[in-house]
């Protein structure tokens, strides 16, 4: 069974038709990378995903279950982790908290924390900084771990290596393969190589719904079907 | 020259969003201005129309209405427009319960001196402002829309709308902000349909991402990156240009001199290097 | 549509009396008191039954030998502009013959200055207590009369008493802002400095302050040994207390109705326990008060059945403003069978100079002054005292006022002709 | 030298009326000089009061604001209704005060009753709280703000008009402020402390620092809710960013019920310590009064700070105390001095800052 | 209902959909589409005698409501009059008297004319916040300055302003005050917006309320504030004594049997014909104001004060000058209330109450449109009246017509007398509120907002459509 599927999602900012139509599937254990062109709708599909921008039209089901039309919180209950685009940490919250807040009232936070900070040791360093005192590319690592504690069986990867200098970048991507190892994932990444590199198949989107999509096996950026929609 | 600026700054705290960018525009000449997400495109408008002030640098401007350059750099918004400076916005921003003439009516008025004072006489009453706001109307095709309230317009009349205003103001130079931004592919035709009418007769600056368009209309093309002005030329230049695959399509920083992609710009960026 | 232009005529044998007091509001009590003691005095003349209800609303009381009386009762809110439109509304729509009232003085000045410049039916004050009403040229009118007593005889004989017993000799003044407020202080100011008392600059603060102790720190601090309040309901009950913990400080000036009595009585209560006595309070400094009227003090019939008619029909022993608005109303009986007429006017002209013959204080206790038409009696001055069993079902508090130490005829307390800017 | 300023003014006016036309400002500066005024001022006894006093009357306001900002905080609503809240509370605390206590009552019963009675008014005013957020306010919280303000005052003049008609019936009334509640203030409370009188001889009412107590109390308490508890996470975040709190599966909305509950809950518990205020008691009044300085402590501080609403209420309410001294003292007697100063400080914070000391930008917004 | 996700500053902008456009006059869809499209086949002689005609004929149906609503305003007195006469008729089983329900339920003399005061005054209220999206907190200073302005004149407290000045022109100068004060109050307050700016014109109203309460010069006692010892108010052309009458419910003129029709007008209802002229006159300032190419920007800068910017107004200057005209109007509503009244305390006219009591009927009528407070206002005192304790009231009917033994039935220790007095008499403001909230949260457009979604215009443009509608059926 797949962990999620949209079937025929319509999405709408107001009056503005974003995302017209999306299919798609993620199977367990998969790292699948959404692309296309700034503005296509990757981020909409994503918050159309979590009900954050509730589709107008069409289904989202995860584990089997139409979660359509729920609460954000319950989809996020349910197993959906979210790193958003531009990071979007807690500003005036320490880092810890920020981690914190992502555990819930049941989880073991402890050990849940321990582990991140193992896993992001510079993260640990400033654990009781103000998140708004954190480097672009902590403050990205910070989105992702927070992403990852929560215990989610489907994580939302939102541009992670936007604005991150090269070193940092690299970082991000060991710190996404760890987290894949345990959690299935959707990336949406500018960054074409990277994606190829980190993801198992992808989906090619070009104004609101899926033009292409296929295993990243082999392609590249030169792909005529590809260079159609990225690149002028 | 219609415009021009020198080493123009703009900090935001940490935070550099423009960075000592000069550049010139010339009369009737159609610039677009790419770049990545935060890459200081809208920050640069912002300048040039005076909404926020720069932190250094200079910006003149020529309008036809004066024979000398203005030194705009720390004019308000108002008065950038009153000297011909007009713009679209990237978040559709129009009057949203006043009706689409409304919307262009106004800002006609906006440049009709004192007539905007006369608070003793009907607004209807001016025909002239009228007559030239239903004119604009007819222009970007929304004359048939001209009484519905512009909160009820679809979203691509809308951006047209946002043109329109823009042009209510008789502009010597249009800065257009992503007008196609969420205009649904059978519209965009439209969209770019008016830009390259209104760019018949005057200066137009475009920011945007919608590639098929920017190397179809544009006379030139600059690249932002990191708020710095990397590239400029004409769209064929740009488009083969190393450092602007690297930067739009990359998205992250290349100036942290960490990128080593020598031969293809496909090639492996960044990740492994 | 009404007719403004004609004031009084209200036909043969009804005369229709416009009442405006508070009825709601934080002191509805003075209203409701005042109201009792009208009816009562009107009742009392013709021998009939007082009106029971102390609302808003037209009532009407039968007489044998008299016309028929017809009260319409407006609320004032103890707001000056309410005051005056209700008693507009009363002269234009209810077309009466007399308006009667106000338990502001705020209000009484605002009807003067606002209304009975512009018509000229005859108006009753009362209990507003404010001297100006009557002494001042400002605010006294040949339709306006007053048996209620007045600040200045308050200070008169309260401020006198004091400064003659030499008990004081630094009085600090602490009023409420406004017309009654501003009455106590000069009056007061003007009779103890007469006595070669030192008065501080009196201080004047907003209705319901409380943050009383700093003034009486500074006072203390400049050497202030008496303490006078000028105060109505809605403060006193911050007052007194106040001044009950300054042992340093006689507190003396009015004796106040029964909800500051009770006030009162549950501070001591609470700080000298049940069953404390009159040498309790005298060490506590809290007196002696001048009173107006108060029930106890006077043993003649007619405030024999005054008590017994007020009684029985409100529940209560009538309170301080009562015998002022009491005579208020038997004046008005006692006019319109002088005159013979319920015109307006008429009326207004019987009552100038006129001997009122029943009062509480006695027959012919009260009489109107001519150049003021304010009517003179006598004041007495008198510490509180543990209320006594007589009275505990009718006086609900724990103190009540004791036997007058003093009592002072009318021509004593009254402002002269020669010092009053009032002459009509 | 002895002067007025009217008196003042009158030397410099061109036209010689102006002097009696500013007379409101007739503020008899009786100062032996101004040097004389500053040493009255500057004896340890007369500085340390201002400032315990000022603690005190700090303490009450910071109780009643808190909970203004937090609920402004978070969910971005400016409540009308806080002063008819606090008013709810006095009354409720002052109905288990008089219920409880009896003349006899020694100090420690009533101090302990007191707890009790705000434990109790915290509890039943943060549910009605929670009630009317949910029943009244949610519906609109995608109208813009200005609907929510009318709402919430609406909400305060329908509490305020339901109490004078409860306290008209109950016969609470007629007396302006419930004095029987006043009255169960402890005797120790109403005097001065002795200890301080003794040795520095300051004369400063030992209720104000059972305010200051109480409101450290409560600073403390709300402090550590907001930074140790889960729930209190949620609200600082969901202040900064409420959708992405949702995403991690908080249910915002019933977060938004618990600050107003609480916030509701915490403008009565400064209600019960308006019973035994010397200054306010128990009054139907309280509504627009203090509903008036909550707004100007929770605007100076900046909407939605905490850290701000402290440092602001602090401000106000030694501003408070040092204006009733400069009344007490007759050195100005213009008995609106402490009223006009405090919206004086919010008109120049807000000239100065516009954000308020500690406000940010755009908070609250979601 | 509303919409703010266009609106990129952020703003407090109320936008509910039915208030600007159909205020303005060109926006309505008949009127434009018809404007847009060519002529057609007629001969341009035809056409030009069709403008002249239905130019005329749209100008008598634009104003049709207009007329309806002044007329109605106008015969009020005569119908309150006949139908509260109407003598009781006595059943065998109980009184029926018509007359006596009218008195409770029709609003009575004063309170129509506080309507006015009150009217007017949310109406500049609603002419800046309504209008151009700052809500004005403060507004009460400037019904003050034109109350205390007036009487301080007729009263020759004003320098240089003799006491026999004319009504008429000082409560114009009052007028040009509190105009003044606007422009000093938003030199400081425009640089900010939405809850600030609300809190920062609170905040300076109070000041000067807390000053005026404490001005001896003003009054004897300032609490209570002054009284008017001129010459009677008189409204209508100043120095022609033949066209002005004197307002004032005693001292007004009144006029008996008028024409020879056996018709008296008393003083009352000649200062109601009056003042309300005056605010008719100011309505249509005021919509005239509105209708401009001024009122046009006003509104531009309410829906979105960026763009209005951008597009090349000097915004700050704009606001300055609504906010001033505002403040004028609602001095004029100040100095006809204490005109009319003889008298101002503070508590009625600079208390931020007052201005609270202008926002309530703001939002009952309907913000954002003109005639909308008006109505609210009628609302109000209409309230006000039933419920007042007074005389012509609820209470006092109830009490009359259940009898005493109803009345002193006790449930649970509490009588239903006591019931009635103090759950309806003088208890406005708690119905009032509830029908507050209630107009909130279920009619955010007010009454005549939502007539107007209802009609789907203004009631001017959308009425003879509708009449039509019923006629032709
Ligand atoms: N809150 C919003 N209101 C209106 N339109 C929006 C909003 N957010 C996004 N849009 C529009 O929806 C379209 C899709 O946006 P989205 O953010 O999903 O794009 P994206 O594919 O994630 O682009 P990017 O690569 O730039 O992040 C864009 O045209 C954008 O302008
Ligand atoms: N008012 C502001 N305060 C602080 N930072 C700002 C502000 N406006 C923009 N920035 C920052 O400046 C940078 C440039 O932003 P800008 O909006 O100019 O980007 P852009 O090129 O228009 O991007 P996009 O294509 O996404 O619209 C970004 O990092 C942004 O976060
Ligand atoms: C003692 C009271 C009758 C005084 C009254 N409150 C007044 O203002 O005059
Ligand atoms: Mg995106
Ligand atoms: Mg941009």
């Amino acid at each position: 069974m797949s962990v999620l599927e949209l079937e025929d999602v319509h999405t709408y900012y107001g009056e503005s038709h974003v995302l017209q139509g999306v299919d798609l599937q993620v199977e367990a254990g998969e790292i699948v990378a959404l692309l296309g062109r700034n503005g296509v709708g990757k981020t909409t599909t994503l918050r159309s995903i979590l009900q954050l921008t509730p589709p107008r039209e069409g289904t989202v089901r995860f584990a089997g279950e139409d979660v359509t039309g729920l609460a954000t919180s319950d989809v996020a209950n349910r197993g959906v982790g979210w790193v958003p685009e531009e990071r979007r940490v807690f500003g005036y919250l320490t880092v810890e908290e920020n981690v914190r807040i992502a555990v819930g009232p049941d989880g073991e936070y402890e050990s849940l924390r321990d582990e991140i900070f193992t896993l992001f040791p510079d993260l640990e360093r400033f654990r009781d900084e103000e998140a708004r005192n954190l480097s672009g590319g902590q403050q990205q690592m910070l989105a992702i771990a927070r992403g990852m504690v929560g215990d989610n069986d489907l994580l939302l990867v939102d541009e992670p290596s936007e604005g991150l200098a090269p070193m940092i970048v690299e970082q991000v991507v060991d710190a996404l393969r760890e987290a894949s190892a345990e959690t299935t994932m959707i990336l949406v990444e500018q960054n074409f190589p990277l994606a190829m590199d980190l993801a198992d198949r992808f989906y090619l989107l070009d104004q609101g719904t899926v033009v292409e999509s296929g295993s990243t096996e082999g392609v590249t950026a030169d792909d005529e079907r590809i260079r159609r929609y990225l690149a002028a | 020259m219609l415009l021009s600026t020198h080493n123009l700054t703009k900090d935001f705290g940490a935070i550099t969003a423009v960075e000592g960018v000069d550049f010139t525009l010339d009369h009737g000449e159609l610039c677009s201005v790419i770049g990545p997400n935060g890459a200081g495109k809208t920050t640069f408008f912002n300048l040039l129309t005076g909404a926020l002030e720069p932190t250094a640098g200079r910006i003149e401007f020529a309008p036809t209405s004066r024979s000398d350059p203005v030194d705009i750099t720390d004019a308000p918004t108002h008065e950038t427009a009153l000297l011909g400076l007009h713009r679209s916005y990237q978040i559709t921003n129009v009057f949203p319960t006043v009706s689409v003439l409304e919307n262009v009516r106004i800002a006609v008025q906006a440049h009709r001196g004192r007539d905007s004072w006369q608070f003793w006489r009907n607004a209807n009453a001016f025909d002239d402002h009228v007559a030239e706001a239903e004119s604009i109307l007819s222009r970007i095709g929304l004359a048939a829309d001209a009484a519905e309230p512009a909160e009820n317009l679809s979203h691509g009349e809308k951006r047209t709308l946002e043109i329109g205003v823009a042009l209510a103001g008789d502009p010597d130079l249009l800065l257009l902000d992503e007008p196609t931004a969420g205009v649904s592919s059978e519209d965009v035709g439209t969209v770019t349909d008016i830009i390259e009418d209104v760019a018949a007769d005057h200066a137009v600056m475009l920011i945007e991402h919608n590639m098929d368009v920017v190397m179809d209309i544009s006379d030139r093309v600059a690249v932002l990156n990191q708020g710095e002005l990397i590239e400029q030329g004409e769209p064929e230049t740009v488009r083969n240009s190393d450092a602007v695959q690297r930067a739009y399509l990359g998205g992250y920083d290349s100036s942290g001199g960490a990128v080593e992609s020598d031969d293809d710009a496909n090639g492996d960026v960044g990740v492994s290097a | 549509i009404a007719d403004p232009g004609d004031g009084g005529g209200g036909g043969g044998d009804t005369f229709k009396i416009g009442a405006l007091q508070p009825t709601s509001g934080d002191l509805a009590y003075y209203g409701e008191i005042s109201l009792m003691g009208f009816y009562s005095g009107l009742a009392h003349r013709y021998g009939a039954d007082p009106v029971e209800s102390v609302e808003t609303g037209t009532y009407e009381m039968e007489t044998d030998d008299g016309p028929t009386f017809e009260f319409v009762v407006q609320d004032t809110g103890f707001d000056p502009s309410t005051a005056q439109s209700v008693a507009e509304d009363l002269i234009i729509d209810e077309d009466v013959d007399l308006l009667f009232g106000a338990s502001s003085s705020d209000s009484a000045r605002q009807i003067s200055t606002s209304v009975l410049t512009e018509t000229d039916i005859p108006y009753v004050v009362g209990p507003a207590a404010d001297a100006d009403i009557t002494v001042s040229n400002d605010y006294c009118h040949e339709q306006l009369f007053r048996a209620s007593e007045h600040t200045a005889m308050d200070a008169r004989a309260g401020g006198r008493y004091v400064a003659e017993q030499g008990d004081v000799s630094t009085v600090a003044i602490f009023a409420a802002e406004g017309a009654f407020g501003e009455g106590v202080a000069s009056n007061y100011t003007e009779v103890l400095e007469g006595e070669g008392i030192d008065v501080l600059e009196p201080r004047f603060v907003e209705s319901g302050y409380s943050e009383f102790g700093g003034l009486f720190d500074e006072a203390v601090e400049q050497g202030a040994d008496g303490v006078v309040g000028g105060f109505t309901f809605a403060t006193l009950p911050e007052f007194l207390p106040t001044a009950m913990e300054y042992d340093e400080m006689q507190a003396f000036g009015g004796f106040a109705e029964l909800v500051t009595n009770q006030v009162i009585g549950s501070t001591i209560e609470a700080t000298l326990g049940e069953g404390f006595t009159e040498q309790d309070i005298k060490d506590a400094q809290l007196g002696p008060f001048t009173t107006r009227y108060h029930w106890n003090q006077y043993d003649n019939p007619i405030n024999d059945s005054f008590i017994d008619m007020h009684v029985d029909a409100y529940g209560i022993v009538p309170d301080l403003f009562s015998a002022g608005t009491f005579v208020g109303g038997s004046a008005v009986g006692q006019a319109i069978d002088e005159s013979g007429s319920t015109q307006g006017a008429d009326v207004a002209a019987a009552m100038r100079g006129m001997t009122v013959e029943e009062t509480p204080k006695g027959e012919g206790a009260y009489t109107f002054q001519e150049h003021n038409n304010q009517a003179a009696s006598s004041m007495t001055v008198a510490w509180p005292v543990p209320t006594t069993d007589e009275w505990a079902d009718s006086w609900d508090a724990a103190v009540m006022p004791g036997e007058p130490v003093e009592t002072y005829a009318a021509d004593e307390v009254m402002v002269p002709a020669s010092e009053s800017s009032c002459s009509l | 030298m002895i002067g007025t300023l009217s008196g003042f003014l009158a030397g410099l006016a061109v036209v010689p009326e102006l002097a009696a036309i500013v007379s409101f400002v007739d503020v008899p500066l009786a100062l032996g000089g101004v040097g004389d005024f500053l040493a009255r001022l500057l004896q340890p006894d007369t500085l340390v009061r201002i400032l315990l006093e000022g603690m005190g009357k700090a303490a009450i306001y910071f109780m009643i604001a808190v909970g203004l900002t937090l609920v402004f905080g978070l969910m971005g609503v400016l409540n009308f209704a806080h002063g008819a809240f606090a008013m709810l509370g006095a009354y409720v605390g002052g109905i288990v005060l008089v219920g409880t206590i009896s003349a006899g009552s020694g100090v420690g019963t009533r101090l302990l009753l007191f707890v009790v009675a705000a434990g109790v008014v915290f509890a039943v005013m943060a549910a009605f709280g929670a009630a009317v957020e949910t029943k009244l306010v949610r519906p609109i919280y995608d109208r813009p703000p200005t609907y929510q303000i009318l709402l919430t005052f609406g909400i305060g003049l329908v509490l305020e008009e339901l109490s004078r008609i409860v306290t008209t019936l109950r016969g609470i009334q007629p007396e302006p402020t419930w004095s029987a509640a006043a009255g169960t203030i402890p005797a120790v409370l109403e005097g001065s402390i002795d200890i301080l009188q003794e040795t520095l001889g300051i004369n400063v009412r030992a209720f104000y620092l059972f305010a200051a107590a109480g409101g450290i109390l409560v600073a403390t308490a709300v402090w550590l809710f907001l930074t140790r508890t889960l729930y209190g996470l949620y609200i600082r975040a969901g202040s900064e960013d409420s959708e992405m709190v949702e995403a991690l599966g908080v249910d915002v909305r019933r977060a938004f019920t618990v600050v107003f509950g609480i916030g509701t809950g915490l403008a009565a518990l400064g209600g019960v310590f308006l019973t035994w205020d010397p200054t306010w008691g128990p009054s139907v009044l309280l509504n627009i009064d203090v509903l008036l300085f909550a707004f100007v402590v929770v605007v100076i501080g900046g909407l939605g700070s905490f850290k701000g609403t402290v440092a602001a209420a602090l401000v106000v309410g030694v501003a408070d105390s040092f204006t009733t001294w400069l009344f007490h003292t007759g050195i100005v007697t213009f008995p609106g001095l402490p009223e006009v100063t405090i919206f004086l400080l919010l008109v120049a914070t807000l000239v100065v800052k516009p954000q308020g000391l500690y406000g940010v930008e755009e908070v609250g917004g979601h | 209902m509303t919409d703010s996700t266009n609106d990129g500053t952020g703003r407090t902008a109320t936008t509910d959909r039915s208030t600007t456009d159909s205020e303005s006059t060109r926006t309505t869809p008949t009127g434009e589409v018809e404007r847009l499209t060519p002529e057609g086949d007629s001969s341009p002689a035809d056409a030009a005698a069709d403008e002249a005609d239905s130019w005329l004929h749209l100008y008598a149906r634009d104003h049709l409501s207009h007329a309806a609503v002044v007329a109605l305003f106008v015969v009020y007195p005569l119908l309150y009059a006949q139908l509260t006469a109407i003598p009781a008729i006595d059943l065998v089983v109980a009184t029926v008297d018509p007359g006596a329900f009218f008195d409770a339920f029709l609003p009575a003399t004063t309170f129509v004319i506080a309507l006015f005061f009150l009217g007017l005054f949310a109406m500049s209220f609603d002419f800046i916040s309504g209008y151009t999206g700052y809500l004005s907190f403060g507004h009460a200073a400037f019904y003050g300055v034109g109350a205390y302005g007036i009487i301080l004149a007729a009263n020759g407290k004003v320098p240089g302003l003799s006491p026999e000045t004319p009504f008429m022109v000082t409560m114009i100068l009052a007028g040009l005050v509190a105009f003044a004060l606007a422009l000093a109050i938003g030199l400081v307050s425009f640089r900010l917006s939405g809850v600030y700016f609300a809190m920062i014109t609170l905040g300076v109203a109070q000041v000067i309320y807390v000053l005026v309460r404490n001005w001896d010069y003003a009054a004897g006692n300032p609490l209570s504030g002054p009284s008017h010892n001129g010459p009677t108010p008189e409204i209508g052309i100043p120095y022609v004594d033949s066209l002005s009458v004197a307002i004032g419910r005693l001292a007004g003129d009144s006029f008996e049997n008028v024409f020879g029709l056996g018709l008296d007008l008393s003083a009352t209802w000649v200062s109601y014909w009056a003042i309300g002229l005056v605010v008719l006159v100011c309505y249509f300032a005021m919509q005239r104001i509105i209708h401009s190419p001024f009122g046009r920007v006003m509104i531009a800068i309410r829906e979105n004060e960026e763009r209005a910017r951008a597009v090349g107004y000097n915004v700050f200057w704009y606001k300055m000058v609504a906010f001033g005209f505002s403040a004028f109007f609602a001095a004029i509503a100040g100095a006809l209330f204490a005109g009319f009244s003889n008298n101002a305390s503070p508590d009625d006219t600079f208390y931020f109450l007052v201005t609270a009591d202008a926002l309530i009927v703001t939002i009952i009528g309907g913000i954002g449109t003109l005639a909308g407070p008006l109505f609210g206002a009628g609302f109000f005192q209409w309230l006000e009246d039933v419920l007042s304790a007074e005389q012509g009231g609820l209470a006092p009917y109830l009490r009359e017509t259940l009898g005493e033994p109803i009345l002193s039935t006790e449930v649970l220790g509490v009588t239903l007398g006591d019931v009635i007095n103090s759950a309806v008499a003088g208890r406005a403001p708690l119905y009032l509120g509830i029908v507050f909230v209630a107009f909130v949260l279920l009619v955010p457009n007010g009454l005549l907002g939502s007539l107007r979604d209802r009609l789907g215009g203004t009631v001017a443009k959308r009425l003879p459509a509708v009449l039509e509608r019923y006629r032709r059926r």
